[in-house]
């Protein structure tokens, strides 16, 4: 029922929560988002060997949990919390649903259980240079080549992309825009790391030319797989979104009342009090905004793309609120 | 036996199968409720009710939803008088009241509010003096919902001015129908006349009408306090969905409705607000969806985001309820959630207007029925200070949540150790005064 | 010098002010707002013999003082301020331009005279039922009757159109939108007040079922009167919304000084201690928004469009911010 | 004879014929503008100035303005330190200072903000300890501006913990270039490190640079404070258009730089940028409009109406600022409108980072030279939190109008009276902790 959560879901989060507490700290945090690379191979390594999290939401029968949306959005509130540096989201969410959706089995039993135990990276390249995910405007071109394809173009915005073993690439073919699946070591594709403001999660700009590629799914059917997966992608970041609101929250109110000023706490002044009072307002409201959508997923409820997007619109502005809001109590630290 | 969901649900689901039946009159139907201990499964079993935890009850109401039985008359009677009486009051007083609640013999007005004593609740002035087995009652009281048809009112006085505010208070159930109790209409900005002012010259009332100690009487109003929050704001959403009404004064028209009437009636009032509320039009952007679309402004991109941004308020409002309703439900408490609907219910009014001014254009200007939506927009417009003010303002939630919720120090308070006597409260020039400020 | 004000400014003000205070104290307003007339004769007839109000900025050759936007501003924020119930913006600003800006000198002289000794209370019927002001999708018609012209259609948002003795009327003639003069008591002209929400300032919706009228200025020059005529009406305007907002000001900061609770005044609460200082902030700017559109008027600058917009547009918001943290901080009452 | 507008211009336009050279250097203009007391016209005759009121200084920079003749070097010398010494310092400090200021022998930082002393500037740490002719000083200050470069510091420091806390504290002039003093550079999100954290360990102060009184320090630090308010924020606007620069290490530069030369680099940076500032854009719209039509967006709505937001907001902010400035060019004192740039700053920053945001929509996810108008929206993104924190919070600045301009009462403050030695000051835990923070 929604809203209603199992001991099991209780367990994940927690469990998580533990795991990213000892692998990502805020000095690992700083550490890992000044590499170019931007994730540590054995964090990554050990979240699929002990917690088989990148597989989380891939079926059991591609060597993944098998888990839904509310389970995906519980995890995502705890590596927000931690502002975790690794490619889940590009692999475990995007790439994920992106397969999963595009009904290509082939393509499932080929890349999925290589994501779910960790050891494939994988990301989906929708967005060109002017960053929008439409399928309309797509201007990178496959062409056949025998029993291939063959991709030209620019992809830009592409998370993990510069790390990525398998990218899922949004390409035009002769019926529209279809998925394509290009190795990340392939021969004429050129890979680079764009400077991110959020530097916890890295994006790259990729250029083909004559990129040997695979269809995956139908030929014109990126259109749908890219709506879908996005539909789902958003409430995992909303939920992400979440946790990083309220670890604001937590360090602003645990500082509020440590720090004296005028001889008392700064928690005890309404400037400061009432700004968290605020801030509660909307974090735990963003809070049941993306649980909402996340069961509204889960149970493919027809209100999903309204509501989908409704959490992804309130988890941000609440996200950036709050970090600005921390910055506030915090005084410029 | 220990109760469990589904035999609460099937205790319920017969007796409903027993006892409902459209063609009763209301009155009768709300006797049966109130003797059943069905009308508040979650009070005691000697006091009306069948002493079941939130989440079975709300299995039982799930149950009487199903066939739109209306409970118990809406009011602050069920909401506060009652819960406040059972927690505090003696048992003559519960005889006295609970169940006359239920069926709606009475109907309660809160006397706190004064124009010296808003958000400091404490520093109020009316005073009560004992007189042999009686209390003799003068002052003032202002911001009373429902003030003109109250049989009785929760009255808080000062009986000991030499304590310091909070510790000289008592808290009565006073009669109103009595000559030294004035209720005079206040006008709103709206022009509707919701609440009232109440004057006390001698009124008299008994001392065992006290709720509580003499003198203990904040502790009682705290509690009063708190069955007010959950039911202002979003709310726990558990309940009857459909309530029946009362009071002294509508005994005959209770009479002679029937239960299926009144429900047939209320249905027709839902369809045409999208509501079960003709108060207030709440977080709804339907009226604003059709404004914007006969305006010719449903393509306007600010329209269009101020739309979605009432819909999002109102909906992740709605979200918040159902989330703390499921924890409950789930046998837990509910969470930090529960305590944030009164704040987000000003934000939403706010944000209605908003919205409804960048639709309605040139047309905001106009009010009545040359305004927009035939003058509910105007309506609304002036309604919207309303939510942050009554109910503890926003300033006052804030400190609330930042305190209770948050763990953030208080803020020190001298006045609450002087004697009350030397305390300035007020504005100390009663005349011209305004209560209830927000901070 | 731009926000350089002389001695006869400050009189100016200072003068109208003593007046307002005696003449529109809160009970008369309220008093004022709930006739359907909407002012008191006397005290309009007062404001022109005494101070010549009226005709403030109607050329000395027609009976005025000559003055220019910067004492029209002075005088609009000291009406704001006392929420004054007269027909001064609609006779003294919209009418008042209108006429002067249509070129017509003959129209100038017959109604000017009577405006600005405050016997002709005039007012500008520019906007229909969608409320908009632009001239291009004017619906009421104008032909040609003899020397003169017959108007058929309706208006909607006239100010003080139901008190008028003088309607400038926005109509479609052979060579585009022109104005005309009607008089308040045309045969074929139906005036029904409208019910608004500011009460303090009367609407009218007009029927026009071929009213007679006399054109004013040059057939087809409306757009330019009417655009010219709201670059200076719309400062009047921001003026007076400045005045309105500081006496919000003022009643918050001088209740907050004098309401205890808690033992203390609430002005030293932060919540609504930092609720008065952002309205100060917000008050004083949008004074010099209008006080600087103002100047720009006054002294013909490109500038215009732009600053009396941003003026208009400012002053609107801070004006309705002020009134709303006003009754937050009153509570109520 | 007495001065008039007239006269002032016509003098300063003479001295000018006289001595402005475009071909002399920086170093040589400089010396000209400090002997001749055109530098500062409003400081005192016998302090480098002329000592002529506002209006009339007025008078005068703007005929320098008019051939784009630099002034004194900007900073915290001219701004703070010279102010600071000439109203409350001995003539020895006096003359040490001023002049070498003007024409730009010192840089100075200011030793104010501690970590456990922010917003409570007065519960500053750093100690101070006699030891005969000289102070001791040890402690740690923060969010030093200007740090690195700065020949002398302007320290606040605790001389006697026994007083409460605004009682026990001296104003010296300290040398930077000395053993005991250790600037670290902070890093800020933005990359930059504009801030330093100095360190004392054993550092020395003669007693011969306390300025003011030992043990009153509070008093010169809060004409400090005055001056360091008229400087952030909107400024009156009244001064040279354009600042020489100076400091011990760019001495030379200062001598092999002429006069003409940096008038030119300054108008080719100004062209650049639209502004002669290259460290924050302000409220400048100019780079917002050429992004939006840039990426295409310049008929979107909402890019459109947060521009004007922006554009009006800081050219409110200038009026702002141009009113107060006729209000003392007229003779009078500035009102109101001059205590509020500071806080309108902090909400140009938030709305140019809003529109730039809402304009740059994806791109806006990205930095450096890969980012929107080539990482300046970046940059601005993470510094845009900054002027609601720096040179006293936004809160601090609402309490100080409500309480210094509205008259409102001033909250209770316990902690003005208690010895220092007994009072809790930041979070106790010094190497973790965080400063400036905002109530």
């Amino acid at each position: 029922m929604i809203f209603t959560f199992t001991d099991e879901h209780q367990q994940l989060a927690a469990g998580l929560r533990r795991f990213l507490q000892d692998k990502s700290p805020s000095a690992e945090v700083r550490r890992l988002m000044a590499t170019e690379q931007g994730y540590d191979p054995k964090t990554w390594a050990q979240l699929a060997g002990q917690l088989g999290l990148p597989g989380l939401v891939v079926p059991e029968k591609y060597g993944g949990a098998g888990a839904g949306p509310v389970e995906l959005a519980l995890a995502c509130e705890e590596m927000g919390r931690a502002l975790l540096c690794a490619p889940f989201f590009a692999t475990a969410v995007l790439a994920t649903y992106a397969l999963l959706h595009s009904g290509d089995q082939a393509a499932a039993e080929e890349f999925l259980p290589g994501m779910a135990e960790g050891t494939t990276i994988a990301t989906l390249a929708g967005p060109e240079d002017d960053g929008a995910w439409s399928t309309e405007g797509v201007a990178t071109r496959a062409r056949r080549d025998g029993d291939g394809y063959l991709l030209d173009g620019r992809k830009s915005f592409v998370l993990d992309g510069h790390v990525a073993d398998l990218i899922l690439v949004v390409a035009q073919a002769d019926a529209g825009p279809s998925l394509f699946a290009v190795r990340g070591d392939a021969e004429g594709l050129a890979r680079r790391p764009l400077t991110t403001l959020d530097m916890t999660r890295k994006q790259a700009a990729l250029t083909l030319d004559g990129v040997p590629a695979a269809l995956v799914g139908t030929e014109g059917g990126a259109a749908d797989v890219v709506t879908r997966t996005l539909r789902l992608a958003v409430i995992a970041l909303a939920a992400e979104q979440v946790g990083g609101a309220q670890r604001c929250l937590d360090m602003s109110v645990e500082y509020a009342k440590i720090r004296m000023q005028f001889g008392r706490p700064i928690g005890s002044f309404q400037a400061i009090k009432h700004m968290c009072a605020d801030m509660l307002l909307e974090v735990e409201s963003a809070r049941s905004a993306a649980y909402y959508a996340a069961w509204a997923a889960q149970d493919e409820s027809d209100e999903l793309p309204l509501v989908s997007s409704m959490a992804k619109a309130y988890c941000s502005e609440a996200y950036f609120r709050a970090a600005a809001d921390n910055i506030q109590i915090h005084g410029g630290i | 036996m220990e109760e469990t969901a589904s035999s609460v649900r099937q205790e319920a689901r017969e007796w409903i199968d027993e006892n409902f039946d459209p063609d009763i009159s209301l009155r009768v139907w709300l006797e049966r409720l109130a003797d059943s201990g069905w009308a508040q499964p979650g009070w005691p079993q000697q006091w009306c009710g069948r002493g079941l935890p939130p989440d079975l009850a709300a299995q039982a109401y799930a149950e009487f939803n199903r066939v739109d039985a209306p409970g118990p008359p809406a009011g602050l009677g069920v909401m506060l008088a009652a819960p406040t009486i059972i927690a505090n009051g003696t048992d003559d007083l519960k005889r006295q009241f609970v169940r006359a609640v239920l069926i709606g013999d009475h109907a309660w007005c809160q006397l706190f509010s004064e124009p010296g004593a808003g958000s400091d609740l404490a520093g109020l002035q009316t005073r009560a003096e004992r007189d042999g087995e009686e209390f003799i009652v003068n002052g003032q009281k202002v911001w009373t919902s429902g003030g003109q048809g109250a049989d009785y009112g929760l009255l808080l006085a000062r009986t000991d001015p030499d304590l310091p505010k909070h510790r000289g208070i008592t808290y009565f159930a006073l009669a109103m129908e009595q000559p030294g109790v004035d209720v005079r209409p206040l006008v709103q900005m709206t022009g509707e006349s919701g609440f009232s002012e109440v004057f006390f010259t001698d009124a008299r009332v008994p001392a065992s009408a006290v709720i509580g100690e003499i003198n203990g009487g904040w502790g009682v109003a705290l509690s009063t306090l708190g069955f007010e929050r959950t039911g202002l704001g979003a709310g726990s959403g558990i309940g009857f969905r459909l309530s029946g009404f009362g009071g002294g004064k509508l005994r005959e028209q209770q009479e002679n409705t029937t239960v299926g009437e009144y429900i047939e009636a209320a249905k027709t009032r839902a369809r045409s607000f999208g509501t079960n509320s003709t108060a207030m039009i709440g977080g709804s952007v339907t009226p604003l969806v059709k404004l914007a679309t006969d305006l010719g402004r449903g393509d306007d991109p600010q329209a269009r985001q101020e739309i979605v941004r009432l819909h999002t308020l109102s909906s992740v409002n709605n979200w918040n309820g159902l989330r703390a309703r499921a924890k409950v439900q789930a046998g837990g408490r509910a969470g930090a959630e529960a305590s944030l609907g009164k704040l987000m219910s000003s934000a939403i009014a706010r944000q209605w207007r908003a919205a409804a001014s960048v639709i309605a254009g040139p047309q905001d200007m106009l009010a009545g029925d040359d305004g927009p939506l035939r003058g509910r927009v105007a309506l609304q417009f002036l309604a919207a200070p309303g939510p942050s003010i009554y109910g503890g303002s926003d300033q006052i939630q804030r400190n609330i949540i930042g305190e209770r919720v948050l763990g953030l120090p208080r803020e020190q308070d001298p006045s609450r150790t002087l004697p009350f006597r030397e305390l300035r409260v007020g504005t100390q020039s009663s005349k011209t005064e305004a209560p209830g400020e927000a901070s």
